[in-house]
């Protein structure tokens, strides 16, 4: 944009696409990323690349998050139990998903598009409760109608899906899938309360 | 932590869940038997699970906990299933109706539908690790300092601060001579004043200046003198001063037609 | 607070310090540090100097800013040019201070706390707009009565002054007060338009 603004030595495409990760406080795409950088994608793709490897150094607290949306910065897992003490309780307690929620996204997420009836049927319960709190909390979607008798609606994940479980796109998503081939010993699911 | 809370302040619903494992539909309750015998999903004794299934059901019931119809229908499909194998030359009494309106009408499908289950109950598994995890990377949240942060890291500031110093030194200037009493001259020089600075107007083709051009002189009474004419001027009709902005430059205009018949 | 959090690999101070940093939007004092990585001041200290040391490396784009309050992570002044894109022209154009309102804030510096009608003698002209401009912006603050007729408001600066000038505290806020004393030449006053 403004030319004459760029004074002073120039930044590695590392270190301005650093500043542009810590600015922003949501996943900034390949093409935003451009953008700002002025250069190539390829750059952008190596240099994010060795991002990603400075970030795995026991001295650096962050990671470089791969969501659909794009790139973000992220604290470390292992800091949490740190950085939670910057917060006030209630500002990061963030409640987890019921084993009915996470049961139901899971036979979405498997089959969708897919009915009400068809996931109650897998379930063996009623699940108009769950589906609408997924609704409202964005990780499920409507996508449209069953042509069938009473016509029930179709749903399907959305992206705050691949986002909250840390997937990088629909193709993480398949890898998942795998699992319906293995068949190992039905292993306790754990208790969530 | 967060389950002692809940139990403080809760009913007697949730405090049995605590005591009890809690099971989320008939098919989990199922799941949970059969995993118990640790048999192949094949190879169920469904004898002794139905009887286990309804013992459940049973302590359920006195524990005076609601149960969901799901948990009943499965009852009731199992009992079907144990009286099709008694009867194994008898396939169906009522046939149709009577399988609609449970779970499973064989012992394939009730296998069919366990595995498939179970598929779910794996990926629900997965779906768990990965939410753990993710919600111990931390992201950094919308702040108003961020507009703040990006400011203060241009290049804008040390100018700002520069400007700073220029103002202190500018106000020591005017702290010093601000008390400063200027007597005038009775008899003020004012016509050649005035002569002298309509011929700059006249000499130069610009028609708009700066108060400031006028009042760029070193001597106090000079300015004050230069200060007057313009007014003079000014309600004279000869110029006109212009401010756009309050605190802002003073503009000292002379009309075009004017300024030739000056 | 929970010990059982801490599971996983321990990650260095300086790690911590880093995630801590990228969280917060205000600057962390040492002490909040200190709760924050469990370990002496001495070892925050260590640490941040060590974390400076690596931001100063061509592939880095942040600053360490040390300010009154604290310390803050920053984008280095030269991505600015770059960074700049990610946010809507309104939101990072700045206005710079006019020169009024600078003139006002040498008064307040200098001679806090002081009140409007002083401010006025110096400067001769009403101040009332100036200042309520400068309370808006942050950058003044009102630090209590004058006790005399009509007990006028006084005014001070703020900790965001210092900050928003770049300067790390009071002690630097009264070198710039030692140009009250020199006795330069005045240099014409640049138009800030």
């Amino acid at each position: 944009m403004e030319e004459d603004n760029k004074s002073g030595q120039a930044l590695s495409t590392m270190a301005i696409l650093e500043a542009a990760l810590f600015l922003s406080h949501e996943p900034l795409s390949l093409e935003k990323l451009r953008q700002v950088c002025e250069t190539t994608p390829q750059e952008i793709r190596d240099s994010l690349e060795k991002i990603k490897e400075e970030l795995e150094k026991d001295d650096r607290g962050l990671v470089l998050l791969e969501m659909p949306q794009g790139y973000q910065l992220g604290t470390k897992p292992e800091a949490a139990a740190y950085v939670e003490k910057l917060f006030a309780e209630e500002e990061y307690t963030r409640t987890s998903l019921s084993r009915a929620a996470l049961e139901t996204l899971a036979i979405i997420a498997m089959k969708q598009p897919v009915t009400r009836l068809e996931i109650e049927n897998i379930r063996g319960v009623k699940a108009d409760g769950v589906i609408d709190n997924l609704l409202k909390k964005g990780l499920v979607k409507v996508t449209g109608r069953k042509e069938v008798l009473g016509r029930p609606l179709l749903f399907g994940i959305t992206e705050e899906f691949l986002q909250y479980f840390g997937l990088k796109d629909l193709a993480e998503l398949e890898d998942l899938k795998k699992i319906w081939l293995t068949d190992t010993v039905f292993p306790e699911f754990g208790e969530t309360k | 932590m967060s389950t002692l809370k809940k139990f403080k302040n809760d009913n007697d619903k949730d405090r049995y869940c605590v005591k009890l494992p809690v099971f989320e539909g008939p098919f989990d309750l199922l799941f949970h038997l059969i995993n118990k015998e640790e048999v192949d999903i094949w190879e169920i004794p469904l004898a002794k699970i139905t009887e286990e299934y309804l013992q459940y059901l049973q302590s359920m019931q006195e524990l005076k906990i609601d149960l969901a119809g799901e948990f009943l229908v499965m009852a009731a499909s199992l009992l079907y299933l144990k009286s099709q194998m008694l009867l194994p030359q008898h396939p169906s009494f009522f046939p149709g109706e009577e399988e609609e309106a449970l779970f499973f009408g064989s012992k394939e499908e009730l296998v069919r539908c366990l595995l498939e289950y179970k598929r779910f109950k794996l990926i629900a598994i997965n779906l768990k690790e990965r939410e753990n995890q993710q919600k111990r990377i931390f992201l950094r949240s919308p702040g108003l300092q961020r507009v703040i942060i990006v400011n203060r890291q241009c290049s804008l500031y040390p100018h700002d601060l520069e400007s700073l110093k220029h103002a202190f030194q500018q106000l020591k200037k005017k702290k010093v001579k601000r008390t400063e009493m200027i007597s005038l001259p009775e008899e003020m020089p004012f016509n050649h004043k005035i002569r002298q600075i309509v011929a700059i107007l006249r000499k130069n083709s610009f028609f708009k200046y700066f108060l400031d051009d006028f009042l760029n002189k070193t001597e106090k009474k000079e300015i004050v003198l230069t200060f007057f004419v313009l007014l003079e001027l000014a309600k004279r009709g000869r110029v006109s001063l212009q401010q756009q902005n309050i605190f802002g430059e003073i503009c000292v205009l002379t009309p075009l037609e004017r300024a030739k018949k000056l």
